[in-house]
């Protein structure tokens, strides 16, 4: 009973490679599985989470931010909001966490093949993002036009912008950055995400847009994605919710019959309207 | 790492910052024998003493508990002490009904230069403890210190 | 019942202004009553009033602070209401109180115990005893074993604080005062300091840790953010070990000195009747004697541990 | 099909007392404050069974010898290596040993099969909980006399129900008809105390029958409440009207045989330190309240909504029409302020139906 494969409460131990300071609230950790076989066949898909464990403090559920395809290490972006954020925060390269993944379901990447993809993403929710779009570069071909738009409260508050550059430059990919309060020489757009996705105005033909973020930022680009003519079921998204166990037992993540940890986190927003009203 | 048997009990001194940490240094630095089994923790002051550190702390097999700040009217903060004062006499009532002895617990006030008083005040509060021997354990916990001993034995 | 009917009348006349008036209705049987919210007229037919009437319904009241509310009090219930006022978790303007003359109310475990857990068609209390019709026949308790102890050395069977009051004053047969009633904190004070400690281990072994002597605890207006339930400062673990379970009891004892009216709610909720009403009788006897005061009898007073004086008259510092 | 077996009732102490040495032995006990479960120990199971209480159901249901109140699922510790870093290593603690759970009601026994469906299922094996339930023989008893909260006809249940039973138990006057329901039931009554019965079958029919119609009627059959239960969701002023008098003190849950919510916390001391598993309540604030401080269930009404939504709505939409609610009746009497459940769920199926009509129409 003392291998994580068949006792699902006992997390993976794993060493941290690399911390990455993204924002003043926000790190990213790269981590490898100790045990160097469980890392070279650990499989999941674009979307799924993660509890990550610091013993001592305790778990909580992150997105695997790194898509399957690039097996180095296994990301995750933690903004720092209570006990266990705080002590994650505080952990170093070579420190020893526990990593129980992959958890949930992930984004149906399959369906959205020969499809434009719209991302949108605010803040934090940009990680969700990142692990799906990452994965659909690597396999280009099987996508249509990627248009990415991106937005956090200040150019400072930017997760990712080591990367950011290489999206802009992209030729295959469409990016936007977007601030509410820019710093001076702030070379890109400055204003709400919901606006400037109206103004760019993506087509919802043969589209899916793919949203994460604050509740207040999705509940707005819901609302514009409406406008500019999507679907429910072309409109995607992740819901947060508190989480112990991770796989649909200890009753706390449910919204009405479906258990976010193992039916979610990854929605359409046409299965959201079915659920009870209690997001 | 069980306290051995007679040897030194684990007494907790909370002590103002102001007042009875500095009678403390001058009793330190004035070369006063005291016995060794208080720990001092520091803190602003004695009104920022929750009772409930010291019901944690002998709860959790503390054998005895001193709070100790500035006299009434000497509080650096004007009325901390004052405060704190109500709090200790309600808290002496609270221990004796949960089956704590209320001699293992005193507060009382020792200003700066105090050194010698707080020199008497340690080894009289000391004595008092050693008097009353080692705090009751829990049933299932002591099981589960004896355990530890003898994992730690074998 | 002619109290009962007068109060109706009471409330009936007051409803209309009111949002709500809380009373007391018939619950599985008539030994055990139950909180009755009454909104429109046809409720007050639901209306019970009698030894069954245990619930403190003041613990409504912080949650409905800014509504226009009504409430009917037993004396002991009518000091938790003015504490409230005095802490300000209650607003006198929406507040209507409802008084009777209370002649006791009974502990119910221990009837439903005599009872043999039958449903109780019928209970009558009076003569200095209280009488159950179940269907396996009679059952009769004298006074000092069927009322809850709080009756039993009660000093204001009615409302010290009311609008309307049903009935003359006065009238409630009083509960013979028996001479020291065997409480536990009397037999816990018999016991050596190591036996009480064993006892709430004991006790303290069988709570469930489900909070219900907090629910019900009138003056817990912080239960969504209790210091137990904290993991910074982290004074209780979850470990479910008598140690943890006592710290809360000490945490609630604490949080409720000199505040504590005695109404017994929190012993009453206990599903496993652990005594935890002790820790605080404890507590208000020694505050009594050394502020000299009693919580929730005065609107206008503060609670001893809100203030402080320069020199206290009954506290004697130890001299080394 | 095994043999039906007798044995008399005074010879149950001396059976349990037998088993004790081989498995560890819980049975009902009546104490000071009423009846509960208590773990039997070996040398004064004597002693013990003297106050076995079998004709009355127990105030505490048995469910932690299959979900522990705290049970420790990890054991972790840090130590500073001389190159300065700190390694970790953490360590499952499984439970151990045969049990014995004699005398729960067919309600209790059935609330086990609510747990199979969720710890034992496709989505996810709980090792801890399946080492448990199958280390464990539940040895029931029919129930004769039943309290006046109690429902369990009015949920699929049975006061001889067998579902999650290893064995029944039903009384008779001079002890009890033994009927053996599985391998590990049979093992379990290899005792020369036990007698052959065949020739009593219908003696012990007659008491289950009479059984079955001494449980009080309740306001409706409570199998077909899922869909109704699920139309209200919307009704705020139902359930706010419902929980006016509630405490939200979650005591109904922490006395709910069928009730599985866990809490997951470490709690350490030092460089050592356990990751726990503890009863949760949802019907607590600090359930669903999350780090960023939004809470989807903020009050008591949202909380109660989603406690009966789980047992009569959620849980057997998922579970094919099983119901998670076994009719024992404890959360109505040991409520503080009795909230009876039977009455909120008719209400609510009666609220839905009349709101069906109208909508019908519209």
């Amino acid at each position: 009973m003392n291998s994580p494969q068949d006792n699902l409460y006992l997390p993976y131990m794993a060493t941290i490679q690399e911390v990455v300071t993204e924002t003043p609230a926000i790190k990213t950790f790269r981590v490898r599985l100790n045990d160097p076989a469980a890392m070279d066949n650990f499989q999941f898909e674009p979307g799924q989470v993660g509890q990550l464990s610091v013993f001592g403090a305790g778990e909580s559920t992150f997105v695997i931010n790194s898509p399957p395809t690039r097996k180095e290490y296994l990301q995750f972006s933690v903004m720092k909001v209570g006990e266990l954020t705080g002590k994650l925060h505080s952990l170093r390269a070579g420190d020893q966490i526990g990593v129980r993944a992959p958890l949930g379901n992930a984004f149906p990447y399959r369906q959205m093949q020969g499809k434009d993809i719209v991302f949108i993403g605010g803040g934090i929710g940009m990680a969700p993002l990142r692990t799906l779009l990452l994965y659909m570069l690597d396999n280009r071909g099987d996508y249509g036009k990627i248009t990415l738009l991106y937005g956090a409260r200040s150019p400072a508050d930017m997760a990712f912008s080591y990367e950011l550059p290489q999206w802009l430059e992209r030729d295959d990919m469409h990016t936007v950055l977007t601030v509410d309060n820019p710093a001076d020489e702030w070379p890109h757009r400055v204003g709400l995400i919901p606006n400037i996705l109206k103004e760019m105005n993506p087509s919802p033909q043969n589209a899916v847009a793919v949203t994460c973020g604050p509740p207040i930022m999705i509940k707005f680009t819901i609302q514009a994605l409406h406008e500019l003519g999507f679907a429910d079921e072309q409109i995607i998204t992740t819901l947060e919710k508190r989480m112990k166990c991770g796989v649909g037992i200890c009753g706390r993540c449910n919204i009405g019959t479906e258990y976010v940890c193992q039916d979610g986190p990854v929605f359409s927003y046409a299965q959201l309207k079915k659920l009870p009203n209690e997001l | 790492m069980p306290v051995l048997e007679g040897k030194e009990l684990r007494i907790i001194g909370f002590l103002c910052n102001w007042c009875s940490y500095g009678g403390a240094d001058t009793a330190g630095v004035g070369r006063f024998a005291q016995p060794t089994d208080l720990r001092i923790v520091r803190l602003p002051c004695t009104g920022r003493i929750n009772p409930l550190f010291i019901v944690r702390a002998l709860l959790n097999g503390t054998d005895g508990v001193l709070v100790s700040g500035c006299h009434p009217r000497d509080c650096h903060y004007t009325a901390g002490n004052f405060y704190a004062r109500r709090r200790m006499e309600v808290l002496k009532a609270l221990l004796p009904v949960l089956g704590i002895d209320p001699l293992r617990f005193e507060y009382t006030w020792v200003s700066a230069s105090e050194g010698n008083r707080w020199q008497t005040v340690v080894r009289e509060f000391t004595a008092q403890i050693h008097g009353l021997g080692p705090a009751p354990a829990f049933a299932q916990e002591a099981s589960e210190q004896a355990q530890a001993v003898l994992k730690a034995v074998i | 019942m002619p109290q009962l009917e007068s109060l109706k009348d009471a409330i009936a006349k007051a409803l209309p202004e009111l949002d709500v008036v809380i009373a007391w209705g018939r619950g599985l049987d008539a030994l055990g009553a139950t909180p009755l919210f009454i909104t429109k007229p046809e409720d007050l037919d639901d209306m019970i009033l009698g030894p069954s009437c245990v619930h403190n319904l003041a613990t409504y009241l912080p949650g409905l602070r800014d509504r226009k509310v009504g409430i009917v009090v037993k004396g002991c219930d009518s000091r938790s209401v003015i504490e409230l006022l005095q802490e300000g978790l209650a607003d006198r303007d929406n507040l209507t109180v409802f008084g009777f003359a209370c002649s006791g109310v009974v502990n119910v475990p221990r009837l439903r115990g005599a009872a043999d857990r039958h449903p109780v068609q019928s209970m009558e209390h009076d003569s200095g005893q209280v009488r159950l019709q179940t269907d396996t026949g009679p059952v009769a308790l004298p006074e000092a074993e069927a009322l809850a102890a709080k009756c039993l050395t009660c000093t204001e069977p009615e409302a010290l604080i009311c609008d309307h009051f049903a009935g003359p004053h006065g009238t409630a047969e009083r509960a013979a005062a028996s001479g020291n009633p065997q409480g536990t904190l009397e037999r816990l004070e018999a016991m050596d300091f190591e036996s009480r400690f064993r006892f709430w281990e004991q006790e303290m072994s069988r709570c469930l840790r489900c909070y219900a002597c907090r629910s019900a605890c009138p003056l817990c207006v912080c239960q969504d953010h209790c210091a137990a339930q904290s993991r910074n400062p982290h004074w209780v673990t979850q470990e479910d070990t008598p140690r943890e379970k006592l710290m809360f009891q000490a945490i609630h004892a604490l949080h409720l000195a000199g505040r504590c009216t005695e109404c017994g709610e929190c012993e009453r909720a206990c599903p496993m009747d652990i005594p935890v009403l002790a820790l605080k009788q404890a507590l208000n006897r020694e505050i009594h004697r050394l502020f000299d005061y009693r919580a929730g009898t005065d609107p206008q007073a503060t609670p001893p541990l809100f203030h402080f004086k320069e020199t206290e008259e009954n506290i004697k510092e130890r001299d080394w | 099909m095994a043999t039906t077996l007798f044995i008399q009732r005074g010879d149950i102490a001396a059976w349990l007392a037998d088993t004790a040495a081989t498995h560890t032995v819980y049975a009902p006990l009546r104490d000071k404050t009423g009846v509960h479960f208590h773990r039997l120990c070996a040398q004064d199971a004597a002693a013990q069974t003297q106050a076995l209480e079998l004709d009355r159901q127990a105030q505490t249901p048995p469910k932690n010898v299959l979900l522990p109140a705290c049970e420790t699922l990890l054991e972790f510790s840090y130590a500073k290596q001389e190159d300065g870093s700190t390694s970790l290593d953490v360590q499952p603690v499984m439970p151990q040993g045969a049990v014995l759970l004699f005398g729960p009601r067919p309600c209790d026994a059935r609330a086990f099969t609510v747990f199979d469906r969720v710890y034992d299922a496709g989505r996810g094996k709980d090792p801890y909980y399946t080492a448990r339930r199958a280390a464990t023989v539940v040895a029931s008893v029919v129930c004769t006399r039943p309290e006046q909260s109690c429902f369990c006809t009015a949920v699929g249940g049975a006061p001889d129900d067998t579902e999650g039973s290893d064995i029944l138990f039903t009384p008779v006057q001079d002890g009890f008809i033994v009927r053996p329901l599985t391998q590990a039931g049979e093992a379990v009554l290899r005792h020369p105390l036990f007698t052959e019965a065949a020739h009593r079958e219908e003696e012990a029919a007659d008491v289950c029958a009479a059984a079955r119609a001494a449980v009080p009627c309740a306001p409706a059959d409570f199998t077909a409440a899922p869909e109704p239960v699920a139309a209200l969701f919307d009704d705020m002023e139902f359930w706010q009207s419902v929980t006016a008098k509630c405490l939200s003190c979650g005591a109904c849950t922490y006395l709910c045989p069928t009730c599985y919510c866990f809490n997951i916390t470490d709690e350490s001391n030092g460089l050592e330190g356990r990751r726990l598993r503890t009863w949760d309540n949802c019907m607590s604030f600090q359930f669903t309240l999350e780090g960023s401080g939004h809470n989807p269930r903020p009050t008591k009404a949202h909380r109660y909504r989603n406690r009966i939504g789980h047992k009569f709505s959620y849980y057997p939409r998922i579970h094919d029409g099983a119901l998670s609610c076994v009719g024992c009746g404890r959360c109505i009497s040991s409520c503080p302020v009795t909230m009876d459940i039977r009455r909120i769920v008719h209400s609510a199926m009666q609220r839905a139906q009349c709101a069906t009509p109208e909508q019908a129409h519209e």
